[in-house]
Formats: structure tokens, C-alpha cells, sequence
């Protein structure tokens, strides 16, 4: 007997709850040959924008104790190459495809909404509004409920594709911006996005990265995204997708304990391609060794003091 | 295509020139091209984070089918570190091969330009491109000559020479080997060599392919950038062009005529 | 010829610009055989509170990627006993003793100022409006820009004593929070303190520290304070002293060049005792190889884009 | 008095039940008493981040002066796992040696009751404690044969015996060690020890404790709790005893009379 690891996010069902991270797994044809997308609940692409952008200079990466700093800059293809020539691949995979996109203002999210989320081939939206990376690159919006909602209202409107918003963690009370981005017809949250950085170069004295300052990502920050989560799972009933520093199934595990129906495998992808396929395996191993036969067993099942 | 492999670590060996060669056990993988890297991290926990990218420096095929992979590597912070210290029979993650490695010369003879640890791909470029025809020539550059790798090991089919070049003066050639490459030019021009490989760090690849670009010899640089995946996936190790593209190293790349970087100028 | 690596915080000279961070040193009796105390430029004592306090219950650390999680929950001798059996020790060690604090109310901060800044051998105080391990630990104040005015100004008026308030990390921009506390009257500002985090043990399904929260502290954490000291910097003149994962002298350089006057060793005390003796020899052999003689060629010098 | 010191790895050795011996090489310390610890640190980068504590397993003092340490542990996380893979002539930073250890007993006779690894630090007790005239024995815990360390190498002292308990029976008394303990204490009236030295984990002691109080003999448990300074600063090893106080593992322990931590009652 195999557990069934299905969940819902709006209309779309994902066949296990892990999902590789934007930024972290291209397009997905790049890691074909390495990674059985028949055995993930689904991939997310690069973040999407009205334009295509070539992104920072170099560097745009540094490492850090168990962590990277990556200022990318949203180097990427734009909305019509994306559909010129990535799509059609992306159609047969047999996983989910999310398309992470992000513009400058709420109109410019509603817009790319409508448009990507009609592209046949798209099974849901997650809007980035937190990319610290880029000078217009939605921050603003993530660290405001009600900037926060604006953009949901009018990415909402515009689709019927299911609408995930992912969330800055830079914030005090994450908790106020999940129930407004819920209110405001989410589908589901994404907590959280990389954690503002930045590492200076003591010989030249300039910061590390071109553009100054870049997104902490991997283990590092996983114990500060997992209290995310459980602040996000208190302040809502939508789903929470964790993201930040999840390695193995046990971090999987550990995220929906926390409080996430779904896990994103981000910059463990670099250290392993595989990671993704692994964690899925994992979990799967695990729920049928614990007779775990619903994720509802898991999720948000920590016993708080 | 490249696939990701646990490797048992048959050797740790002193290179010379405070760098260090990683033997691989031979196992069942995929031959690379000369030039082809390989995503490498060994077993530790989470810190350093990232696999480190490194040139395939040999590589022999055994009749069996199996590949034994080389990595020769210089010591210059974390990770190389603790490459270093790794126990032979500990295991190695080595994904790859990756990119795109270097082309046969299209003539009889090549040289093979290396800034310091630039030496790495060379020893593989040989094996595959050595003929008895071909005149192949290594010009290798460093700080100064304590800094230099060995090379005798894969000297032999170096028919056209190895000539060093160190800053300081303190063996063969006192100047860069860019220098180097450029007074040889000029000494040689019965020789001309019908193609320059160049490895090294970036500012010198782009001095010697200025160079070759004025001589009209067609040259090849392995280009080098931090790496996240080594897949084309993070965009860490993209680069601007002349033409202000994008050039992704890992997939388009590290190998690649210098003019698609440098110059729209033609060197046919 | 030494370099002058002395930084003044008030009417406070600090020898050179290394301080033990708060908890990290006990009251750095415990640490006499390790540490010469004439190498560093003062200890900041574990935080004192009105009454002596227990603590929570074990577990009260967790260590994760490069980051240790802890809820200790301010376990402390109180103010009495500090005075009684602790201050006749830091009075005869010869670098400047700094006195962290903690109270529930701004007045209790201020009661507590009075009563520490008084005390002959107390050199500056620390206040802590930021410990996210009790329930009452001054976190509110930290996160609001009014609030820990509030507090800055009632422990000012309290005392002459050298005033440093320190703030919490998580917060959207801290260069209000820092401005606000520094024209409230604060001679200095630390940033920052221990992250909220959080992790779980998944086979009990409980948190892996007793409190169920804690606090990440160590090097995981140091490229998110080193932007936050940035951003403090930009907001106001007074000094920084940053606190989050600095091990080693290059560590202290890159804090330096980011805006910091002076740095503090938190966390790396436990994995090497001697570490705020190494950072502060390390940063005078790098200054005298450099040709720095004053600290004012490092502070705030990184060349941002 | 504590000390930081670097010293050298002799020697990784299979101890038997899963467990390894790390011997460092002779070294100028300062000697320490069986039932201290060291927080223990391999040569790798912030990843375990914290030092581990271990026991001092056992120690030599040479004529001129240096002392070799030896430490057995267990293999249960990422640390030890690491510390396991550590090659023979790789640096440890070693701080120690730490808190309280072991008393002489007062008497003729001493048992000593190891839950699993809860035996490393009695060969140094053993060590010191041993006469001609005094009867030693040791009782082992663990949950299958397959999970007990080997003891030959220093059961020689052990004039009184060992005795194996285990929880699926597969070697000696079927139970617990405490099952073991109890039954023993009932069996050996005439030969009731004048004190019991208990390591294991925490529940364990606390049963173990509650025996002896029971049966009125001194008990003296090494304390464990995750540690993160070892020097009593950071707070991370506090418990709170019976009396609602705080007890410093270690500062105050590791090892301490029982009765400090769970009874009020004097087993004297
Ligand atoms: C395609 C390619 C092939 C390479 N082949 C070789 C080789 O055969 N032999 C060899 O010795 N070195 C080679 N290098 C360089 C090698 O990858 C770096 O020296 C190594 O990553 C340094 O790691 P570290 O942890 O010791 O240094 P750290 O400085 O501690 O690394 C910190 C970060 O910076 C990055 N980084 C630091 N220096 C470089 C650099 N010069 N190039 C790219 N990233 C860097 C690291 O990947 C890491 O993310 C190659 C690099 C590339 C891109
Ligand atoms: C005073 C003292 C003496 C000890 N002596 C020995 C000994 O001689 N031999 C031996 O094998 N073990 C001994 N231990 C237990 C040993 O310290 C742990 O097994 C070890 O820290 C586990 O580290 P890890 O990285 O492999 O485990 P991980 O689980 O990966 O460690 C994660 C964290 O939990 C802590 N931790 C996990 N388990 C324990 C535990 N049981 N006790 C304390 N902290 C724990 C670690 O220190 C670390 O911070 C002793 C513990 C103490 C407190
Ligand atoms: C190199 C890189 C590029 C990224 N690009 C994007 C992006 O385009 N859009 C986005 O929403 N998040 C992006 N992210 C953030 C990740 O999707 C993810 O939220 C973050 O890395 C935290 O998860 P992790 O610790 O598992 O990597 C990027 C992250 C990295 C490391
Ligand atoms: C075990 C522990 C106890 C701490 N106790 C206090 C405290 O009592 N008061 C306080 O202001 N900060 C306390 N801190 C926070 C530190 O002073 C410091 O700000 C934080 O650890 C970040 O620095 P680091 O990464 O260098 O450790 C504590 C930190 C740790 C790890
Ligand atoms: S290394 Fe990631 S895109 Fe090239
Ligand atoms: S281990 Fe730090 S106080 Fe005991």
C-alpha cells in the first residue's frame, strides 16, 4: 500500500507535495535527463517577467556558511520567448508547471496573470512579491498587508488559473500579510523567498555581489523560514507552501509538522539535482513506515508548549 | 550528458606547485570531452554548501568500460581545502561531465596557453588531440616558479616545447605569459600555430585572445565564473558579451572561441 | 608602530572594537583562564533582570547548518546577586564591562538603568529590546519604531551611564527602528540579536527547544546582520555594533566596512573561547599590514554600486 | 583548569558495538579526573558548528609529562559521524578538561552500571579507582548484543565481574541494565557495594538512582544534556532539580551524587 501524498492547491492537485523552487530548476529541461518529473508533485519556473531581462553583472553568487547569496537580478526569457520556446516542453512534462512571474506595479501583475495564466500548459501562477534581487523587483509589495493585497486582488481578477503568492520574510508579523494575501483570493502562500544579505569583500572592499546586496538561501535559513511557516499556518486556512533550506524528506517532514501542505526544493537542487525526486521518495517511505495514509496527519501536527 | 555520481576517492596526491590531484576509482560513467568540467563536493555536512566546478585534468577509459577521472586542483580556500584533506577510499559527488569542452585544432599544430592553475584541462586536451604530425606547445604562467604544477607527467607528447613564463623572473620568461605568447608570436612566425587554447583567469584570457585576435589565430578560452549548479539553471556564472547577451558558462561554455565574447571580429 | 584600534560608545573608550556578546560569556569570570581580558575591548554580561530568573526547561539549544538555535529563556542571577556576587569580579578585569538588561515594561527599564548605571564598575549598559525566548523578553519593543523610542527614552533619562540598545532583526527596515532609537538618545545601537526560528523534532512532533521558539545565532545568520548594519548605518550617525556570527578578524572587517564601529563574538565563544582575542589581534595585524591607523578609514568604507 | 589545545589524531579504532575509539597523539595537558569531559572539535568548517562533549575514555601520563587522551563514542549524528571519518594525523581542537568527575568510593567495593555508550568514561575510573583489595564490577546495558561496546581492553581490574544486560535478550540478562541492577543488589546482600557509578541516558539514571536510594547506597550519576560551551556560560546544560533549583551540568557535573538532582533523602 502507497500513501496517497496528494494535495490541493485551488483546483490543481499535485501528486506529492514537493515542487522545485523558481530560480532553482530553470526551465525544467535542463535537469531532464537527471530528474524523473513523473516523481514530483511539480516544478515552478525561473520568475517570468513582461520583458526579458539579461539580469545583474557579475558576480551574482557568493556562499556562505550554509548558505548562498545570489543576486540573479531575474535574469530571464521573457513572457513570449517563454511561450515560444519554453512551453512546449514544459506541456509534456508529467508534473505540475507553476510559472513564478513578477512586474513592477499591480497592473503589471494582473496583466502578466491574465496572460500566462490562459497559456495552455500553465496549471498555476505564483506571484513573486518578494524578490529582493532587483530594484523593481516586487519587494515593496511583500512586506505590506495591503500592498500585499493589491496585488493579489488584481492578479485574482484577472485568472482563474490557481493563484499562489510568495511572501517576504523580512517581516515582523508575516502572519498579517498571509491572512490579507488570503483574503484577497490566494490560493495558496509561498513562505517565504530568500532573506536580504549581503557579504563585502575585505580586499577590494566592494560588496561581493554586483548589485550590493542579494537573497540568503539554503540550510542557513531554515529554522527561521520554519517559524514562518508555523506564524503563516496560525494566521490562515489556505495552504502554505514552505520555502527556505529544505534538504531532505526530514526537512519536508519538519516543514509540514510546522504547519506547509507543500515543500519547494530550492537551492539543494545545485548541490544535488536529485534532491527533489529524493525528498519525494522520502516522504513517501516515511508515511507508509508511520502509517500515514493522509498528509492531513502531518500537517500543522506539531505539539506546541 | 552529464549524470551525478557517488566516486570513491583513489588518491590524494601532491601535484606540485601547492596544487593537488584527485585520483577517482574507475567507475562506470560517461567519457568526457577535454575541457568538460565536473560539479564535485565530498562528504561533508552543509558547510561548504555548493559542489566546486573543476576541469576533467585526465581521464582513461578501461576495457571493462570504466572511466577513471583526474582533477588537479589548486588550494585557495574552503572547499579546495577540504578537497585536500579528504582520505583516499572517502566518497566524492561528481556530477557531470558539464559544458562544452575544446575542439580538435584545425591545423598541425596548437599551443596550449595556462595562467597558473589554467594548466588543468591541458593534460586531457593532449591525450585527445596528440598526433605524430602535430607540433603541441605549452606556455604555462604563473606568480613565480614555486607556484608552478608539475607537468612532466604529460610532457611527452608536447612536441612543439613547454616554455614558463613567472611575474618575478624567477624561472624561464620574466612577465606574464601573455607576455609571453606575444614575443613567441613574434619569434615563431615560420610556426604559427593554427590554434591557441587559453585557461586562466579572466583578465589574462582576455589579454591572450587580444593577442591572438591581432596575430589572426583562431583561440579557444576555458572561461570561469562562481558556480551554483553548473547546469544553466541558477544563472550564477552568466556573463555579458561584446553584443551585451547573456553567455551562460556552464552550458555554453567553459569552452568557447574567444571572438564570441570579445570581439566581432572574425580571426579566419 | 600599533594601530589606535580604540572606538569611543559615549563617554565609554573601548580599547579596540571587540566585545563578548551578551550570554555568549557568562560574567566572563568563567572564561579567566582562557581569555586575557586586556586583549578585547569589554565583555557584555549574560542579560540581568529585576528579579533572578530560572529559565526554561531543557531542551534549550538546538544546533542546525551552521546556526545554533537557543531559548535559554534569561536564565540570570538578577540584579541583587549580580551586584553581590558577580560585580567585586568585573571591577578588577581591565576592559570596559557592559551590562545587559531586560525588563517588562519602560519603566522597568528604566528602574533597572537607574539602578545598573549607578553601580561603580558598570561602564555602559546594553537594553535588550529584542529576546525572543520569553514570553515577556522585550520583543515588542524591538519591532516598533514608537515602542522602543519609548524605552530609550526612559532608560536615558534614567541614567548617565553609557546607553546601547539592542534590536531585533526582524523587521522590515531597521533603519527607522535605529534612527527613532538613536534621536530618543541612545549613545549606540546593537544589531542585532538572535533571529526568531524555530525547529521540530519529527519523531516526537515536538519543538526541538522546551519553549517551542528560539533564537538562531552564528554564522548561518551573519550575511543577513551584515546587510542589517548596513541599513542602520545609512540611518543614523551614532554608533553600530553588530552582533550575529562574526568569527574570525576578517568577519569583524566586513561588519566594519558595512557601517559597524564595533563588533561583537556571540556564539563562535562556545566553538573556540579564545575567538574575541583572535578577532582582536587579527584586526590589529591587519590594520598595522594595511597602513589603518584609525578605524575611521574601515567604518562604513565598503563601495556600494 | 581547562585548556584549548590542538592535538593530533593517533589513531580511529572500531571499539566495537558501533562504537569507535579516537586516540590523540601525547600532547602537554593537564591530567584529567575520570567522569570529565572535553568539548571536542574536528578540523572541519562551521557545519557541525558546535564542539561535541565526550568523556575522557581513558588517559596515559608519559615521564615527560604529556598525557594522551582516548575518548569511545557512539556514532548517533552528524558530528560523531564526521569525528568517525576523521584520518589518523588530522587535528582535533580539544577543550577540556570539563566540570566534575568521579569520586573515589568509599568503600571496598564499587559497581558500575553503563547505559549503551554510558560506559566510556569508566576504563579512566577504573583506571584509578582499582587496588588489590577492591572489588569492581561493571553492568552493561544496551538494547541488543550487537550495540555493546567491547570491554576486554580494560576489563582486567574488574575483579567483581561484568554482567550484560539486554532488552531483546540476545546476551546476558534479558531487561534493562536497572532491571539488572535491582536483581543483583537482592541477589548480593552480603556484597552490597559501598557506592554505584551510573552513565547512561537521563531516564535511565534517574531509575537507576531511585534503586539505589532504595537499597541506601551512594549513587553517582554523569549528567548529560546538550551542551554548547562546556564552561557554564552559555546555559544550554542547566536542569532543574527536585529542590526547583538550576543545576550546571557542566560546571556543577557531569558527574554529581544523585540525590543533588532527584531526592532530598540522604542514602547515607
Ligand atoms: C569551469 C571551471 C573549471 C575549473 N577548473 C578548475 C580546476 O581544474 N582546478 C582548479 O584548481 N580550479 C578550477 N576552477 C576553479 C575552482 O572551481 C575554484 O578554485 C574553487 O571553486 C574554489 O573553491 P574554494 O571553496 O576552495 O574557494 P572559496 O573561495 O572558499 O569559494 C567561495 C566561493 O567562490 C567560488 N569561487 C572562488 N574562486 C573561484 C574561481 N576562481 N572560479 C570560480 N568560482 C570561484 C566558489 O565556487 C565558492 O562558491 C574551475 C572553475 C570553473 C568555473
Ligand atoms: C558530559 C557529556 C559526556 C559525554 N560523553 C560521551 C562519550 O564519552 N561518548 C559518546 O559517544 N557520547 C558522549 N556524550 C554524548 C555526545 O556528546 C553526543 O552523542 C554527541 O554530541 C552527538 O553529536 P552528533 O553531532 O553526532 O549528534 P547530532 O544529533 O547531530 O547533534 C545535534 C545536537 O544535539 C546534541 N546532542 C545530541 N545528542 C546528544 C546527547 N545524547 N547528549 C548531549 N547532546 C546531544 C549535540 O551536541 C548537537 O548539538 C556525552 C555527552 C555529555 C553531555
Ligand atoms: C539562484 C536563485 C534564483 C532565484 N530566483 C527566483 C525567482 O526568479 N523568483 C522567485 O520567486 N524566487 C527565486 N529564488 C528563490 C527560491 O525560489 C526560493 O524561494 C529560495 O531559494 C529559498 O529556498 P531554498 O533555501 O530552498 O533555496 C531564487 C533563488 C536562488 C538561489
Ligand atoms: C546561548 C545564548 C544566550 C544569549 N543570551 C542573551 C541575553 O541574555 N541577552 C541578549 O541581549 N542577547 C543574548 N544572546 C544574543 C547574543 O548576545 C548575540 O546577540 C547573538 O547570539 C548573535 O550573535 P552571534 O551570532 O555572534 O552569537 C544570547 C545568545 C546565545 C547564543
Ligand atoms: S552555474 Fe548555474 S547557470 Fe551556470
Ligand atoms: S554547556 Fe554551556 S552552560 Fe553548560
Amino acid at each position: 500500500m502507497t500513501a496517497d501524498l496528494s494535495v490541493r492547491i485551488g483546483d490543481l492537485t499535485l501528486r506529492n507535495p514537493i515542487l522545485t523552487a523558481s530560480g532553482t530548476f530553470g526551465y525544467a529541461a535542463e535537469y531532464e535527463t537527471m530528474v524523473d518529473f513523473n516523481k514530483i508533485g511539480g516544478i515552478i519556473t525561473k520568475g517570468i517577467s513582461p520583458e526579458p531581462r539579461l539580469g545583474n553583472p557579475q558576480p551574482r553568487i557568493w556562499e556562505t556558511e550554509s548558505g548562498l547569496i545570489n543576486a540573479i537580478g531575474l535574469d530571464n526569457v521573457g513572457v513570449e520567448d517563454f511561450e515560444q520556446s519554453k512551453l512546449d516542453y514544459l506541456r509534456k512534462i508529467e508534473c505540475a508547471v507553476i510559472v513564478n512571474f513578477f512586474a513592477e506595479t499591480a497592473e503589471g501583475y494582473a496583466k502578466l496573470a491574465r496572460t500566462l495564466g490562459a497559456m495552455a500548459g500553465v496549471d498555476a501562477l505564483e506571484a513573486n512579491i518578494s524578490c529582493p534581487n532587483v530594484k523593481a523587483g516586487g519587494r515593496e509589495f511583500g512586506v505590506d498587508p495591503v500592498a500585499a493585497a493589491e496585488v493579489t486582488i488584481a492578479s485574482r481578477e484577472a485568472t482563474n488559473c490557481p493563484l499562489i503568492v510568495k511572501l517576504s520574510p523580512d517581516v515582523s508579523n508575516i502572519g498579517d500579510i498571509a491572512s490579507a494575501v488570503a483574503d484577497a483570493g490566494a490560493d495558496a502562500i509561498t513562505v517565504a523567498n530568500s532573506m536580504p544579505a549581503m557579504a563585502i569583500d575585505i580586499e577590494s572592499r566592494r560588496p561581493r555581489l554586483s548589485f550590493g546586496r542579494g537573497g540568503l538561501t539554503g540550510p542557513a535559513i531554515r529554522p527561521i523560514v520554519t517559524r514562518l511557516v508555523y506564524e503563516s499556518a496560525q494566521a490562515t486556512d489556505i495552504p502554505i507552501i514552505a520555502s527556505g533550506g529544505a534538504s531532505t524528506w526530514r526537512d519536508v517532514v519538519e516543514f509540514m509538522l510546522a504547519g506547509a501542505s507543500v515543500v519547494q526544493a530550492g537551492t539543494i537542487n545545485f548541490v544535488n539535482p536529485r534532491a527533489s525526486v529524493e525528498m519525494a521518495e522520502g516522504l513517501e517511505t516515511y508515511c507508509r513506515q508511520s502509517g500515514i495514509n493522509s498528509l492531513t496527519q502531518l500537517i500543522g501536527a506539531v505539539d506546541m508548549p | 550528458m552529464p549524470t551525478l555520481n557517488r566516486i570513491r576517492l583513489e588518491a590524494v596526491e601532491d601535484a606540485g606547485g601547492g596544487c593537488l590531484r584527485l585520483v577517482c576509482a574507475p567507475a562506470s560513467l560517461i567519457a568526457p570531452m577535454p575541457g568538460q568540467f565536473y560539479m564535485v563536493r565530498g562528504p561533508w555536512e552543509a558547510d561548504p554548501l555548493l559542489p566546486r566546478p573543476f576541469s576533467i585534468a585526465r581521464f582513461r577509459s578501461f576495457k571493462n568500460g570504466q572511466i577513471q577521472l583526474e582533477f588537479l586542483l589548486r588550494i585557495i580556500g574552503r572547499g579546495t581545502r577540504l578537497l585536500g584533506t579528504a582520505r583516499a577510499g572517502s566518497e566524492l559527488d561528481v556530477l557531470g561531465p558539464l559544458g562544452i569542452g575544446f575542439e580538435q585544432p584545425p591545423g598541425d599544430s596548437a599551443w596550449m596557453v595556462a595562467g597558473g592553475i589554467g594548466i588543468a584541462p591541458f593534460p586531457a586536451l593532449i591525450d585527445a588531440i596528440a598526433t605524430p604530425k602535430r607540433k603541441l606547445s605549452l606556455l604555462v604562467g604563473a606568480r613565480t616558479e614555486a607556484e608552478i604544477p608539475g607537468f612532466n607527467d604529460f610532457a611527452a607528447n608536447l612536441t612543439g616545447g613547454v616554455e614558463i613564463a613567472t611575474d618575478d623572473g624567477s624561472a624561464g620568461f620574466a612577465g606574464t605569459v601573455v607576455d609571453l605568447l606575444a614575443s613567441r608570436l613574434d619569434r615563431a612566425s615560420d610556426q604559427t600555430p593554427s590554434q591557441v587554447y587559453v585557461c586562466g583567469p579572466h583578465a589574462m584570457m582576455e589579454a591572450a585572445a587580444a593577442v591572438c585576435m591581432d596575430a589572426g589565430i583562431p583561440c579557444s578560452v576555458s572561461l570561469e565564473a562562481p558556480m551554483g549548479c553548473g547546469m544553466g539553471t541558477c544563472r550564477g556564472c552568466v556573463i555579458r558579451t561584446f553584443r551585451n547577451t547573456n553567455f551562460t558558462i556552464c552550458t555554453e561554455g567553459p569552452v568557447t572561441d574567444a571572438n564570441v565574447i570579445w570581439s566581432e571580429q572574425n580571426s579566419q
